[in-house]
């Protein structure tokens, strides 16, 4: 993080909506907002492109249901047939409760997989702590500093709009 | 979400709860001492469940003869209990996947304790297919893996090995899908943690979560998927339990109703158990206002549908054994309802079908004391469903010169013991230790059918 | 320093939980590893298959009797030993040797006895210096380890696999060229299986046209 | 004889006998390494299988390559290093791991079959039928078979003893032998039958060295009145020879002749090959069974009468009274007053049955009463049918029994005439009728010598007892028949330090031979004379031991006409009138009277009948049992006034409601080891909570008039409200279900009439049922596939097939308690099942194993693959990949499986010698099934491609199906059209259970066809 930030903090989910659209549409790049709960609408209003993991997930589940079929019909008639109740070698009614559970497995697993990956959390990562209470009650808008925005006192008159509690900034994430 | 209209709804939270109020209230069990009421629930449940590992222990060490099985009655309390746990364990996933994708706002509080009983409940069944081998030591004989028998594989039509993949998948979803709605949690309570060590662990196990709204958005997706693949799970779970019974030829077992009549019944349990556990956990915990009358309402009403389907699989059964003029089937179904084990057969009926009929009264419904014994009432017949089904089929089959009579042993009723002294184990650490509701997702319905005149007011969009 | 804290953590319950597992399979299941190929134990006289079955050429069946009429290649008696070692006490260069010697010396041969012998003619007890058995002396005792050992719950009929022109090489390796018995084989359930599908395949030259069966009661019962 | 076709029976060897081998001096080495070292005696009475093997035998036995009883399946976790310790020099002509066979006599019982005894390894370890033999056909029953179990008791006497104290036989010799010198005279031998001539030969020489010395023999169950009701109408006291092949009229009054009368294998053979609706032309005769209780021969009767005793007493005098009428003889001592109590209509039923078939008839009495079985003699002797279905003239010798002899030997013991007295092969302490006197007057004898196999009642009471060899460790013979005699051959070398009787006494007398050669020398000076033959001696002895029995010239007995005058009316005794109810003492089929009581196999036997395990109890008839309201093992106190007994209630439909029925033979002395039976855990329940004998004796009950012993009673039952719950193996006794659940009759027992299967030859198996199959293609079977036909039309029910299986496939017993839980391991079982009402029932008798269906719903559900088909159509068991989810025993129809639920063997126990080292020993936590002998199979090929020939229809036989005497179970390829299974197949009396199913099961059964 090598430049500081500018936080405001918001007490309820109605205007962080607010000063989040307010703040985009006056043009300035929001870094990322906190949220103690998934607010919805909020995605939205920062922008947001809909999420890509729908593919993965449909991906992984068609890697599964593609090993288990080709598995079980590898080990039913190639790799070694066995006479199993005087039925046919291959019958798919029977490999379909495997190849179900395969298929929802691998997607399940795969796509919470690449969200970790995506999103950078593993166990025991050291949290980028932006504000004491973000997961408790406050919500919280991060812009970078940049050429647009080179003072808090800038979006703070914006912000107060949306009773923004605080705005301060901060030199680098704790 | 349309909140301009939830004037016409009641708030599913009661008490005007803030923000920071509900991540008090929840966190508060966890960070006070433990109660003796606690302490002494969770004395007993460690006794029993001391009790169910020296009779595992002494089952394993001396052979599974010291259950009251025998040659034509092979299952019995064993698999009894693993259907019967696999079903409590549906209500979880249904709660925390079925009802999020019918957007049943009101799932935000009891999914999360729902969802762990799910996982509870699992493993107390998975146990059982464990510990009923003859040899459970070579358990891992039914994953397939390449080996040095020239690859001997495994039978992909047995149906236990479908149990194999269904348990450990909807075990390892479930298990998922109730982490990572946990994790948000987990970073509340780490950035509430006050000691260094619960800083730690809950570092650890919150994965660094910041309440970022890009990770939120990633997040929401990845939940909405879990979900979209953990509803069809949690249906073919019992679906494939029941094939254990519906593939065999065992009249009684060998019915095609059994995948719809096992997964009905199994939410029908499991809401049956939710009750319970829910009815004194918002009183102990006092979360009454979040577990509200209306919440232990909408599960009676689910429990009222299930029962219902399940009572009309009872009439189907018996009316496709009198229909289909199979000598055998017939004779099941008269044998269960008049043989020897008609005692087991009339409780069951008792307990699923008659008892349940009470909840069609509003008064009975929202009376807590009547839920919370009808809710006993149908844990005890859905385990004696499972009980009769296994057992009365099995008991007297084709050649009457197999016929016997099963009687369990002292053993076997300690296993049992056993695990719901693992289960109420878990469920009492569970309530001390994690959060019982998910802070992140009842934040989130907290407006829901708030009066507009309130300060955390009504937004004038709709999306 | 937190997060370390408790990755260290992690790799130490990780590590313990692993170890667990191991100690609790190795303790109660035949070792998955159970793969003995090479092993080659010292037996209680350095008997010499490469000087017996190469040099001398002997058959294998000339003293591992009853492969081809039942189950078991017996380990063979002493007696069949003694067949041979009757007459034949030491090596020829040695008897030679001493041969000379005596010459030199003017005196009587004396009787030459290797030491691995030694051992074979007090186990029947043969008297060398006489030449004959003192059967009283017999300690009767040849501790011979077995180096190709199949569980129980495997049939194995020696007959069935020499009346179908199996070489003993074929699992048994070049035993004629081994100082001291080695397993060559793994003897496992996939060695079997692949080698009887091989021959049904017709990828054996040698025993084409045969079909040998892989249902499991075939060695299972 | 057809020699030639015995020594090229592919799998089969003969040996001509041990002697040629025994005499070089490598077998002799062999010999004696075998047994290094004496195994310990036995003495913890909790425990009964205890003589642990030292390590030096189990080094040995793994010295030759021998596999030891592949016990030990699981928990290697590094290889061991195994050590072999091969002989100093290897017996010649022995290959390890491969089989022998020795042709003997079986020792069972007196009846003297024929039978092969399977040596592997040195130590015989399973015993068949000998297809050649005269008289058994092949045929062995359960109790011949599971002597082999016996050679291995760990508790049979293996040293001499003296005042309880093990002696040495030198010292044993030297003081019998002075105290005979000192006494003089007055000594007796009391025996069983002897059926050995040599045996007899020197008893008789042993004897007569003594003034006032007498050989008594006497069998516990007494045929003593058949042989003295011929002695007074015939001029000959010897049983005669019943021919059932030849009778087309058979009347039974009580005679149980397929299961425990006389010589049971032979009669079933011969009953059975009178009934043979495949062979040509198809015949069947007609039986009718009076009788009380229900006997496993009732169970089989076209017909059956319900009657008491006097009842039965009653209906042979009117029998006989009418056939007298009919052939003009006038019999003054029988004429005056019906007693007939019954529709006089079965008289005349039974009469002109009899009277159509004239010589073509049989009637037998089963009571040990001469004036019943002079009647007999008469009837039978009227209708022409001596000679022809029974003779006299050409009589049998295999009981030899004299109830006479024994009460006068009692008499002379009770007044002090006896010095001395031996006492061998026989009981009398446990099985006398008045044992305590027995018991009593013993005391005062200054000499008694017991020669015992186990330290029984009456050892117990003697001061020297002598160790007895097993048969399977004796060189003996038998005198079974005018003409007939077997001949026995060790099959391994004396496991203890035990004598033969014969060689006792020779020892005694000074003779000095060694046994062989006393037997020799008597076939030598006796046998050979007779023989006709142009053999040498040494030739005719050498096939005489290869063949097991010799048939030589039978000599007419002088016979003389008959003695109408000998002919009187029965005994006032059975006349109606008796109060209380009419007790019937009779053997179960396994322990017999009480001889084999230390055999677990025949402990664990279920009773045919009765289906009961592990006990003796009272059976009554429901009609009573409700009167009483008693119910199945509730506990009632039986007393005729002098002696009682507390047994615990079987309640026998079929059975008449005055008569109650308990099995002789248990309750002795020895058995108390079985009362912990079994794999031992918290809820064990002993058989008895004082470590008592299994099973209560009832001999007491047995009453004497001084000429014969008889086996009826009259008792009074009274509660005692106790509980004692039988160790059933069926407990649901009838193929319909509950009245209240339906009542419908099941499919599995077919079952027809003669007349009906005359119109239409699938009468009765006449099932129809559209058969839907889910995929198109079958697996098809390109080579073998093997299938089995069971004829219940010619199953009996005797329960030899369990015994073999037993034995050829190590199935372990698991003892009573486990019994009780329904957890008997038997891979076959014999399912009966009653129908009609209550009171007079039919019975049929299925034998089920493992059906190995081409659709086996078992297979589908193993998760492991470890029961999967193999390509010749059988439904195969791997042990070693089995879990234990017991789910294909859940699934399967017939429920043929078992499961191990504990570890059943136990490491070290000398019993485990008799373990067949072909089969795999199952752990605990996997089941297991009939493999259709698959090891015979695989051997009997492998045999085949050694000699490079084809398999041949009949090469190979399943052990349930060689051992049946009824010759009920054909197995073979059903793809060669050729063999008698496909044949079968197509009968129009084949069906398979459950064919509706569409299980395609390969193991079929042929409908049973009655004579009514």
């Amino acid at each position: 993080m090598d430049r500081p930030l500018i936080i405001g903090v918001f007490t309820n989910e109605h205007d962080i909506v607010g000063a989040v659209k307010e703040t985009r549409a006056s043009g300035y790049n929001i870094y990322d907002v906190y949220t103690p709960y998934a607010v919805h609408g909020l995605d939205e209003a920062m922008g947001l492109k809909p999420s890509r993991l729908t593919y993965v997930c449909f991906l992984f589940a068609l890697l599964g249901l593609a090993t288990a079929i080709v598995t079980q019909f590898w080990i039913g008639s190639i790799d070694w047939p066995l006479n199993v109740g005087g039925k046919p070698f291959n019958s798919l009614p029977a490999y379909l409760p495997v190849a179900f559970e395969l298929t929802v497995l691998f997607g399940g697993l795969g796509v919470v997989f690449v969200m970790l990956f995506r999103s950078k959390l593993f166990p025991g990562k050291k949290e980028r702590s932006i504000h004491p209470r973000v997961t408790d009650d406050r919500f919280v808008l991060v812009l970078e500093v940049s050429d647009a925005v080179t003072d808090e006192n800038i979006v703070r008159s914006l912000w107060e709009n949306y009773s923004v509690e605080e705005v301060s900034r901060m030199e680098e994430m704790a | 979400m349309s909140l301009r209209f939830s004037v016409l709804r009641k708030p599913l939270i009661h008490g005007d709860k803030s923000l920071a109020q509900v991540t008090d209230d929840v966190a508060r069990p966890l960070e006070t001492g433990p109660t003796t009421l606690w302490w002494s629930a969770f004395i007993i449940s460690v006794a029993v469940l001391i009790l169910g590992v020296v009779a595992v222990t002494y089952e394993i060490m001396t052979g599974i003869g010291t259950w009251g099985l025998n040659k034509t009655v092979g299952w019995a309390f064993d698999i009894t209990n693993f259907v019967f746990w696999v079903g409590i364990g549906h209500a979880g996933t249904l709660i925390s996947a079925i009802l999020f994708l019918f957007r049943q706002r009101w799932r935000t509080s009891i999914n999360r304790s729902a969802e762990a009983m799910t996982i509870f409940a699992v493993m107390c069944a998975g146990i059982f297919p464990l510990i009923h081998l003859g040899r459970p030591w070579l358990f891992f004989w039914i994953a397939p893996y390449p080996n040095l028998r020239g690859s001997l594989w495994v039978n992909f039509r047995s149906p236990l090995l479908w149990d194999f993949f269904a348990i450990s998948t909807y075990f390892t979803i479930s298990l998922v899908f109730w982490y990572i709605g946990l994790i948000p949690d987990m970073a509340t309570l780490r950035d509430r943690a006050t000691t260094k060590i619960k800083k730690v662990v809950y570092r650890l196990m919150s994965f660094g979560w910041t309440g970022s709204m890009r990770t939120w958005h990633r997040y929401e997706v990845v939940y909405l998927l879990l979900a979209a693949l953990a509803t069809p799970l949690v249906l073919s779970v019992h679906s494939i339990v029941s094939m254990d019974f519906a593939t065999s030829v065992i009249p009684g077992w060998h019915s095609t109703i059994f995948p719809p009549y096992f997964v009905a019944g199994a939410v029908f349990s499991g809401f049956a158990m939710v009750l319970t556990l829910m009815i004194i956990a918002r009183k102990v915990l006092r979360y009454e206002e979040y577990i509200t009358i209306d919440h232990i309402e909408k599960m009676c009403k689910i429990v009222l549908v299930t029962g219902g389907i399940v009572a009309l699989s009872y009439g189907i059964e018996m009316f496709m054994a009198w229909y289909s003029v199979n000598e055998y089937e017939r004779f099941v179904f008269l044998n269960r309802a008049l043989g020897p084990y008609a005692w087991a057969f009339w409780i069951m009926v008792a307990c699923n079908v008659a008892i349940p009929q009470l909840l069609w009264i509003k008064k009975l419904r929202r009376s807590l004391v009547t839920v919370f014994i009808i809710s006993i009432f149908i844990n005890i017949g859905m385990w004696f469903e499972r009980f009769v089904i296994i057992v009365t089929s099995l008991h007297r089959d084709f050649l009457p010169s197999s016929w016997v009579m099963y009687k369990p042993t002292i053993i076997e009723i300690a296993t049992l013991a056993g695990s719901f002294g693992l289960f109420f184990t878990l469920f009492l650490l569970f309530a001390r230790f994690i959060p019982f509701i998910a802070i992140g997702e009842v934040k989130g319905v907290l407006n829901y059918g708030r009066n507009a005149g309130k300060s955390v007011s009504l937004s004038t969009k709709t999306d | 320093m937190d997060s370390i804290n408790a990755r260290v953590v992690a790799v130490v319950v990780a590590i313990a939980v692993v170890f667990g597992l191991v100690i609790f399979f190795q303790s109660v299941t035949i070792n998955p590893l159970g793969v003995n190929t090479g092993y080659a134990p010292k037996q209680p006289l350095e008997f010499s298959h490469r000087l017996h079955s190469g040099d001398l050429q002997i058959d294998c069946q000339y003293c591992h009797v009853g492969a081809e009429k039942g189950p078991h290649a017996l380990i063979p008696p002493a007696g069949t030993c003694m067949n041979c070692h009757r007459f034949v006490t030491a090596a020829w260069d040695k008897v030679k040797i001493e041969e000379m010697q005596a010459k030199k010396e003017k005196r009587d041969i004396r009787p030459v006895v290797s030491p691995e012998l030694e051992k074979l003619y007090r186990a029947v007890g043969f008297n060398t210096r006489e030449m004959r058995y003192d059967e009283k002396k017999a300690t009767g005792k040849l501790e011979w380890i077995r180096v190709y050992n199949l569980p129980d719950f495997v049939y194995f009929d020696h007959s069935r696999h020499v009346n179908a022109d199996v070489r003993c090489q074929v699992c048994h390796g070049a035993v004629e060229t081994m100082e001291r018995v080695e397993q060559v084989s793994d003897l496992t359930m996939g060695w079997c299986v692949n080698c009887h599908r091989d021959v049904s395949h017709g990828n054996v030259p040698e025993l084409k046209g045969k079909k040998p069966s892989i249902s499991c009661a075939v060695c299972h019962y | 004889m057809q020699n030639e076709d015995m020594v090229n029976r592919q799998n089969t060897k003969y040996w001509k006998g041990l002697e040629e081998r025994e005499n070089s001096p490598e077998f002799q080495k062999a010999a004696e390494n075998e047994f290094p070292e004496p195994l310990p005696p036995a003495d913890d009475p909790d425990r009964f299988f205890e003589g642990k093997m030292s390590v030096s035998r189990r080094s040995f036995l793994k010295a030759a390559g021998f596999s030891v009883a592949g016990a030990v399946l699981a928990s290697c976790n590094r290889a061991p290093v195994e050590k072999s310790i091969p002989l100093v020099s290897a017996p010649r002509d022995l290959v390890a791991g491969t089989s022998y066979w020795y042709s003997s006599t079986c020792a069972g019982c007196q009846a003297g079959c024929g039978i092969l005894a399977k040596a592997r390894d040195g130590r015989p370890i399973k015993i068949e039928g000998n297809p050649q033999h005269p008289l058994s056909k092949g045929g062995i029953c359960a109790v011949g078979q599971a002597m082999v179990l016996s050679l291995y008791d760990s508790r049979r006497a293996q040293k001499p003893l003296r005042g309880g104290k093990t002696t040495s036989w030198q010292e044993l010799d030297r003081e019998v032998i002075s105290r005979l010198g000192e006494l003089g005279d007055d000594v007796y031998l009391l025996t069983g039958s002897v059926t050995s001539p040599s045996t007899r030969a020197v008893i008789d020489r042993f004897l007569g060295r003594f003034s006032n010395s007498a050989h008594v023999e006497y069998d516990a169950v007494s045929y003593s009145a058949i042989l003295d009701a011929h002695e007074q109408t015939h001029g000959r006291r010897a049983l005669p020879r019943y021919r059932f092949d030849r009778a087309e009229v058979i009347v039974s009054f009580n005679a149980d002749f397929l299961g425990t009368w006389i010589s049971p294998v032979e009669f079933t053979r011969d009953y059975t090959a009178g009934r043979d609706l495949v062979g040509n032309p198809p015949r069947i005769s007609y039986h009718v069974q009076l009788e009380g209780r229900m006997s496993l021969t009732g169970s089989n009767a076209d017909r059956r009468i319900r009657v008491t005793p006097a009842q039965s007493a009653a209906i042979l005098v009117e029998v006989a009274k009418k056939i007298a009428a009919v052939k003009g003889v006038n019999l003054p001592a029988v004429q005056g007053k019906s007693h007939l109590t019954i529709d006089p209509s079965v008289v005349d039923d039974i009469t002109g049955r009899l009277l159509e078939s004239e010589g073509k008839s049989l009637l037998l009495c089963g009571r040990n009463d001469v004036a019943l079985q002079r009647l007999v003699n008469f009837v039978n002797h009227a209708l022409g049918n001596y000679g022809k279905t029974l003779d006299i003239a050409y009589p049998s010798y295999q009981w030899r029994g004299s109830d006479r002899a024994l009460f006068g030997l009692l008499e002379k013991m009770k007044a002090g005439r006896v010095k001395a007295l031996f006492i061998a092969g026989a009981n009398p302490v446990y099985n006398l009728p008045d044992a305590a006197a027995f018991a009593e007057a013993l005391k005062d004898i200054p000499l008694v010598v017991t020669i015992t196999d186990h330290q029984n009642e009456t050892a117990a009471r003697s001061e020297f007892v002598c160790p007895v060899n097993h048969p399977l460790e004796s060189w003996n013979d038998a005198e079974i028949a005018e003409g007939l005699f077997g001949m026995t051959q060790p099959t391994i070398p004396l496991l203890g330090d035990t004598r033969t009787v014969r060689e006792c006494l020779s020892v005694w007398m000074d003779e000095g031979k060694p046994d062989r050669e006393i037997v020799k020398d008597y076939w030598k000076k006796t046998i050979f004379p007779r023989w006709k033959g142009t053999l040498s001696f040494q030739e005719f002895w050498d096939q005489a031991v290869h063949d097991g029995f010799v048939s030589v010239q039978p000599r007419k007995a002088p016979v003389s006409s008959f003695q109408l005058a000998a002919v009187t009316a029965p005994d006032e005794d059975y006349l109606p009138g008796n109060k209380g109810y009419a007790l019937e003492l009779y053997q179960k089929i396994g322990v017999l009277d009480g001889r084999h009581a230390n055999n677990p196999w025949l402990q664990e036997l279920p009773d045919p009948v009765t289906k009961v395990t592990w006990d003796n109890y009272v059976s009554v008839s429901p009609a009573l049992a409700k009167e009483m309201g008693l119910e199945e093992g509730n506990v009632v106190k039986v007393s005729d006034g002098v002696y009682s007994v507390e047994l615990p209630v079987q309640v026998q439909p079929g059975q008449h409601d005055e008569v109650v029925a308990i099995a002789v033979g248990y309750g002795c002395k020895g058995t108390e080891r079985f009362s912990r039976l079994g794999p031992d855990w918290i809820e064990h329940v002993a058989s008895d909570e004082k470590l008592l004998p299994i099973g209560k004796n009832a001999f007491p009950f047995a009453r004497t008039n001084g000429a014969v012993t008889s086996f009826v009673s009259a008792v009074r039952l009274t509660k005692t409200g106790a509980s004692s719950p039988l160790a059933l193996t069926q407990t649901h006794q009838t193929i319909t279900v509950p009245e209240n659940l339906g009542g419908e009759a099941r499919n599995m027992v077919r079952e027809t009439t003669l007349d009906d299967y005359i119109k239409n030859p699938r009468s009765g198996n006449t099932f129809e049922h559209p058969v839907l199959q889910l995929w198109e293609n079958d697996y098809v079977y390109e080579g073998h596939h093997w299938a089995m036909a069971i004829d219940l039309g010619r199953c009996t029910g005797c329960s030899a097939c369990v015994i073999g299986c037993q034995a050829e496939n190590n199935v372990a017993v698991v003892g009573r308690d486990e019994v009780r839980r329904r957890r008997e391991m038997h891979w076959i079982r014999i399912d009966r099942y009653y129908s009609g009402n209550e009171g007079d029932v039919t019975v049929m008798h299925q034998p089920v194993m493992c059906q190995h269906c081409d659709h086996a719903p078992c297979e589908s559900v193993c998760p492991v693959l470890a029961t999967v088909h193999s390509e010749e159509g059988i439904n195969q068991q791997i042990y070693n990949r089995c879990v234990g989810t017991r789910y294909c025993a859940n699934n399967c129809p017939y429920k043929v499986r078992r499961f191990n639920w504990f570890d059943y063997w136990e490491q070290g126990r000398k019993e485990n010698l008799v373990l067949n080292p072909d089969i795999t020993t199952r752990t605990r936590g996997v089941m297991e099934k009939c493999s259709l002998c698959v090891q015979r199979i695989q051997e009997a090929k492998a045999e085949a491609r050694r000699h490079g020939v084809e398999l041949k229809d009949g090469d190979i036989k399943l052990a349930c199906e060689q051992s049946c005497p009824a010759d009920a179970i054909v197995f073979g390829d059903m793809n060669d059209p050729k063999s008698r299974i496909a044949e079968l197949i197509q009968h129009p009396r084949h069906y398979r259970m459950l064919e509706e199913m569409n299980f395609r099961p390969t193991v079929g059964y042929l409908t049973k066809v009655r004579n009514t």
